[in-house]
């Protein structure tokens, strides 16, 4: 994939941001008031209990959704709708049934008008990375729960959004591919210095694979938590269970497990 | 209307300020979309009278404006049968065109009807049985059929009263509500209905309550659909002792070259058939708040 | 809203439409149905001046509209009317193998002999005769009355409908459309189209009027139901001396009769009025002595041509077709 | 079929036998299939024969089997004008039946054709621009419209040859398909459109690579139901100059009270009309697999 | 909830049952050779990596699919579809969007024809114990992801089905929620003995909630580890906490692990 520099300019604002839904005519709130920022190349991991807004949020700057109050702005300017600096993985996936599983992950590429001997090549390389090679021809709904979600990181990976956002990415997934993709997803990290935005359920992803951990309290969604964590930016050498060892990351962990139980 | 691009409407908000303002958008956009009804209507009006002010139509084939409105105006009111004659009739055929309208209102009224109540039980009976393929044939057959070659028949069995007519009107509706009900079924989630019949769900019980509201979004575009069909088929049914009928009175009109009162007939068949289905979207929307979120 | 309501607009005018002129007989109490068609003659001045129900207060009387004497042929079949106007092809075809197998119908009356009220119209003026048309493209109502005499002078002519000249099916409506557009050359057809044509240059080169001359007369005819005739001697009399004094007055006050038509036909009394011109009236003598010698050789006729159109499957005997006309009610009326 | 009940079918296992016996059933249910409509007609037949012969209904209006089979042969073969007569004519109006058929499926062809790629961009576009709310309206105008009403205007501008048919066909067909495009626009999921998107696609590329796909299940019921529409239009096209044609066969005929040659004529219209729609069924199979799974 | 003694009678078996999906013509083996038998009242739980055909598994006891080979019986009756005694948690949430989450949840009972104030009163029950509540008048599609799948298992919960499949139930719940849920779920069990086959990618809860944790092997999926668990049938009074340190505890999440990893 093409190293991309972390453009300065990428930095992303949330300011003053509530969201209502209206349910049968009454407002419900469901997010806010927030304010926060993201430097470029900032990994951020998002913790909450559920319903608490955490993708609510997450639309919000992909563009789905207008905040009811409040601005919410990549590189200074507000975001009026999606764009394909900002790559989504749902948290339902959300594939094509008329395309092939590559046809999906082609799909980005396709859409820039990327030739088909590049495309291919950009998909057989993000299906290898999240294991889907040999059912390259299925259509989506003949995969399983767990191959859905890995296909949609592809397709988004394959399309290399300036930022990345991932709604419960790994969450329908066993330990052992989680983990896998975990650490492809700070190795790609790391090479291109994309900013990644990452909802989970789990402290244990939050804390290690976060540069900068969020927790939201429940409904309506406020940040209560706003930690640097260091663990991500760790070289490649150090094992995963050493760092999983590290009183620091015990430590961070207990703080957020705190913080979502407030 | 599909969001493609642009940012979504923001919703509503709590605070009463906000709500307020939120309300005098809606209004806001509701005068808008007035204001282009209007604007297009006017443009368009305009257009016929410049084509036949400047007499690129005969008058034959399309009258202007005015006479439309005076044919419209003496087939509402009692009028003498010719200037200056003592003889007065009323409105046209000794209807006013608002009582044709409504005998052919109602005559749709009951065919729609009908055809309703039997297309969508025989579509979810069709979609989900072995009775899908004995009488898929027969139902493609039935919906090919021109109106014109049959409607003898009718007149046969049922008179030459409203009741062959409302026959045909039936026939004609009935097909397209069937097949959108059975094109429905066909696209209900398995897992809907696999999750219904985990419950307990009885044959009958799945249909009811998961086949049915599934399909509920493309059955209510073909009730839609086919009362517009109702609305063609509508002189069809009426050339044979069709008045009262705006239909019948169309062709009445248009067998003695009378352009104009042709056209408002036209025009009113057209006028009732945008606010009929004004009527059903509405009621789609307010059935089927879900579409595309599910 | 309910169908059948009369023509008069309140009260006072029903009073009025309801002075039967000669003496009102409330003894007969048959229901009669009675299709008619919208053409200029006695029938609808009947109906729109409310004779039969002046003339029979106690008789239930309801009127059905069609649209051809195809409709009102099957109108017949499924026992919806006991009478109708039809033109002399359906009433031919109705006689003949094998529809008659099916309705049991005889002439009774003969609303008019068609004239000049179906022609011939040509665009181009240097066309003065049939001949001239060869090669070219005429319109009529395939089925007609028109049709039928138009083929009958085509024969005369010595010209194959199928070969010389393109004869194709066109409803009278359409044809100022395709006059218009050059589409056709000419076309055999009734008013008011046949006033259109005339005003938009056209000209009038042969006639109904001409056929018959010839031996081939069209009609537009009133039949019944035979059961109902023998059934009802008394109506049909009534019913026959109406048509009788309908006539009379389309003769003697043809602005009154005219209104009439324009009422029913929701068209102009001057034009209507025109419009008697190109249909000759029988008064019931006359009625009687055409219908008892003349008129079943016409079906016969007719039905030799119908034959070879398609339309029937086999001619019937001279005695088949006079069994079919009647001139038992128009004989009653003669005088009254 | 929506299995309601019941265990679904197996699917293809690996082994060959089992394959083979997979195909065996296959080809039984297809057996099956075949002998129930064998058996639903031949009771229909058997129904209309007794119907026919015990007088129920008298041949004017539905005349023996043996009848409608003798029109159906004379149309199709040179005969005598009448028993014994020498005078030999071709089919029906020079034309064997075949060739009316073959013309009115032409026209058929052409006008669903073109309201087909009319009436998907523009429901495309109404259903996901501004267009929407301007030409609605008349779009629902258009449709309600009785084409009895308007074929003169057209025989006005297109003559009386075959473009006013067409022109006919597909003004029937193109309101349908527009409406069906329409409505499956606004069932497109809002997340796919968003996924779309955030992908990068254009307004144009999101209409082409997920609205019209993810449309494609109701338009392609849209297609069959408008081209039903077509053939029952058949008939109001041909009135006029419409031979060679079935339609125009069909009305002649019945205007001259020939039941036993409009039946025949019906019959084949309904033949052709199954015939085209199992075409469009097939289509829809193949180009939408994923129906009811996702 | 009405205390259902478990019947003998219920006894769940997979007799060389082996499943293909037919893809683009060809078949794709998804399952099997499986053989084993559930005990009325066992609380199984089944890992395996992702796309090893635990859903399968699961859908075939449902009775969504026929098996290609081998019979699925329940009481020694063959499988034939689905149906009321076999409740079903999606790994999907399917809920019903044409009803509100209340009559989602009611659905069940209302389908067995119980009146209107006792389902009410169950509906209320089961929405409490998953916390939605104050949502009960939403529509699913107004929900978040958890909630959604918090509203699925209310409402098969709500059916009392005397077997209850639930596919991954708890993946998309925060660490807080899934615990209580657990607990929740274990006194569910604990009480009424329904039989329940748990499905999960998380190790430790299929190690924490079974009575007997199965193991399946990568795709076409096979048993490879089947051992009994004694941490779920422990008394109510042993806290979590103390549980996982068990070293029997520890050992089997080891061996869980190795399985899934083989
Ligand atoms: N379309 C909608 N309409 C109405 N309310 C909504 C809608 N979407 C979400 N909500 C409400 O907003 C709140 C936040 O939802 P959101 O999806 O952001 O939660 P979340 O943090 O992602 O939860 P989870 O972890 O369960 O996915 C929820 O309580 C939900 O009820
Ligand atoms: N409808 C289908 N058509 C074809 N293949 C299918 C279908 N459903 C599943 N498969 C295949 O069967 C295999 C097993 O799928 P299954 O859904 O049972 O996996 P799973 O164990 O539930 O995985 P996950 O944990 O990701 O949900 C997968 O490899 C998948 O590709
Ligand atoms: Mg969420
Ligand atoms: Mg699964």
């Amino acid at each position: 994939m093409a190293e991309q520099a972390p453009s300065a300019s990428r930095s992303i604002a949330f300011e003053g941001v509530r969201h209502h839904f209206s349910v049968g005519g009454a407002a419900v709130p469901a997010l806010g008031p927030v304010d926060f920022e993201i430097e470029p190349g900032e990994l951020v991991t998002i913790a909450g209990p559920s319903g608490c807004g955490k993708t609510t949020l997450l639309r919000l700057l992909a563009g789905f959704l207008a905040p009811s109050e409040g601005t919410v702005s990549v590189a200074g300017r507000r975001v009026q709708g999606p764009a394909a600096e900002r790559g989504v993985v749902f948290q339902q996936p959300t594939l094509f049934p008329w395309l092939s599983v590559r046809r999906n992950v082609e799909l980005g590429p396709r859409l820039r008008g990327v030739g088909s001997a590049a495309r291919h090549e950009v998909a057989d390389q993000y299906l290898e990375l999240v294991g889907l090679a040999d059912v390259a021809d299925h259509r989506p709904y003949e995969l399983s729960g767990g191959m859905q979600q890995r296909c949609q990181i592809a397709r988004v990976l394959a399309n290399e959004p300036e930022i990345v956002l991932m709604d419960e990415p790994f969450g329908a997934l066993d330990a052992l591919t989680r983990e896998r993709l975990q650490d492809e997803l700070l190795a790609i990290w790391r090479a291109t210095g994309r900013t990644i935005l990452f909802i989970t359920h789990s402290v244990d992803e939050a804390v290690f694979l976060g540069s900068r951990v969020l927790v939201m309290s429940p409904r309506p969604g406020r940040i209560v938590l706003d930690e640097r964590a260091v663990f991500a930016d760790r070289g490649e050498r150090v094992p995963d269970e050493e760092v999983r060892a590290l009183p620091a990351y015990v430590e961070l962990r207990e703080e957020v497990r705190r913080a979502i139980a407030a | 209307m599909v969001q493609l691009e642009g940012r979504p409407v923001p919703p509503t908000t709590a605070t009463p300020e906000s709500r307020r303002t939120e309300r005098a958008t809606r209004r806001r956009t509701r005068l808008q979309r007035l204001a282009v009804h209007g604007a297009s209507l006017a443009a368009l009006l305009l257009g016929w009278w410049l084509v036949t002010r400047t007499g690129l139509v005969r008058p034959l084939y399309l009258p202007p404006p005015a006479d439309v409105w005076d044919a419209f105006v003496r087939a509402n009111t009692d009028h003498p049968i010719s200037p200056g004659s003592d003889r007065i009739v009323r409105g046209e055929q000794n209807y006013y065109l608002w009582e044709h309208l409504l005998a052919s209102l109602q005559r749709i009224a009951i065919g729609v009807g009908g055809g309703v109540l039997l297309g969508i039980p025989l579509g979810l009976l069709m979609g989900t049985t072995w009775l899908g393929v004995v009488l898929e044939p027969y139902l493609n057959f039935l919906r090919s059929l021109p109106p014109l070659a049959y409607i003898g028949l009718l007149i046969v069995w049922f008179g030459i009263g409203d009741t062959s007519k409302i026959w045909l009107l039936f026939l004609a509706v009935f097909p397209p509500v069937a097949m959108a009900t059975i094109s429905g079924v066909r696209g209900v989630r398995e897992d809907q209905l696999n999750a219904v019949r985990s419950l307990g769900a009885s044959r009958r019980q799945a249909l009811t309550s998961v086949v049915l509201p599934a399909t509920l979004p493309e059955v209510l575009t073909g009730i839609r659909v086919a009362t517009g069909f109702a609305w063609t088929t509508v002189v069809a049914a009426e050339i044979a002792n069709g008045i009262p009928g705006i239909g019948g009175l169309a062709y009445l009109a248009g067998e003695q070259l009378r352009t104009p009162l042709v056209i408002a007939s036209i025009l009113v068949i057209g006028l009732a058939a945008i606010a009929l289905d004004l009527g059903l979207k509405h009621l789609e929307k307010s059935l089927v708040p879900w579409r595309g979120k599910a | 809203v309910e169908s059948g309501r009369s023509s008069a607009t309140n009260e006072t005018d029903a009073a009025q439409a309801s002075d039967c002129p000669w003496e009102a007989d409330d003894s007969i109490t048959t229901t009669a149905r009675i299709a008619w068609q919208a053409i200029p003659n006695a029938d609808v001045v009947v109906k729109d001046l409310g004779l039969l129900e002046a003339c029979m207060p106690n008789a239930e009387i309801s009127w059905v509209q069609a649209a051809s004497g195809g409709d009102v042929v099957k109108y017949y079949g499924s026992g919806d009317v006991d009478l109708g106007l039809m033109g002399s092809s359906p009433a031919t075809i109705a006689s003949s193998e094998p529809v008659v197998r099916d309705v049991d119908l005889a002439v009774v009356w003969i609303h008019d002999v068609i004239g000049e009220a179906e022609s011939l119209v040509v665009r181009d003026p240097e066309v003065i005769d049939l001949a001239g048309l060869e090669g070219g493209r005429i319109g009529v109502p395939f089925s007609s009355t028109a049709h039928y005499s138009l083929l009958q002078a085509l024969a005369e002519e010595g010209l194959d409908p199928a070969t010389d000249v393109e004869v194709i099916n066109l409803d009278p409506e359409k044809m100022p459309g395709a006059w218009q557009g050059d589409q056709i050359d000419a076309a055999w057809v009734w008013d008011p189209v046949q006033s259109q044509l005339l005003e938009d240059g056209g000209t009038r080169i042969l006639s109904s009027a001409d056929t018959a001359e010839a031996g081939r007369p069209t009609f537009d005819v009133g039949t019944a139901d035979r059961t109902f005739v023998a059934e009802n001697p008394e109506f049909m009399a009534q019913w026959a001396k109406a048509q009788d004094h309908a006539v009379g007055l389309i003769q003697d006050d043809p602005a009154t009769a005219a209104e009439s038509v324009a009422v029913v036909l929701g068209i102009d009394p001057a034009d209507a009025e025109k419009q008697f011109a190109g249909l000759s009236y029988l008064r019931a003598q006359e009625q009687v002595d055409y219908l008892s010698r003349s008129f079943p050789k016409d079906l016969l006729t007719t039905a030799g041509f119908l034959l070879d159109q398609g339309g029937i499957e086999a001619v019937g005997t001279p005695e088949q077709y006079a069994e079919h006309v009647d001139a038992g009610p128009a004989r009653s009326a003669v005088g009254g």
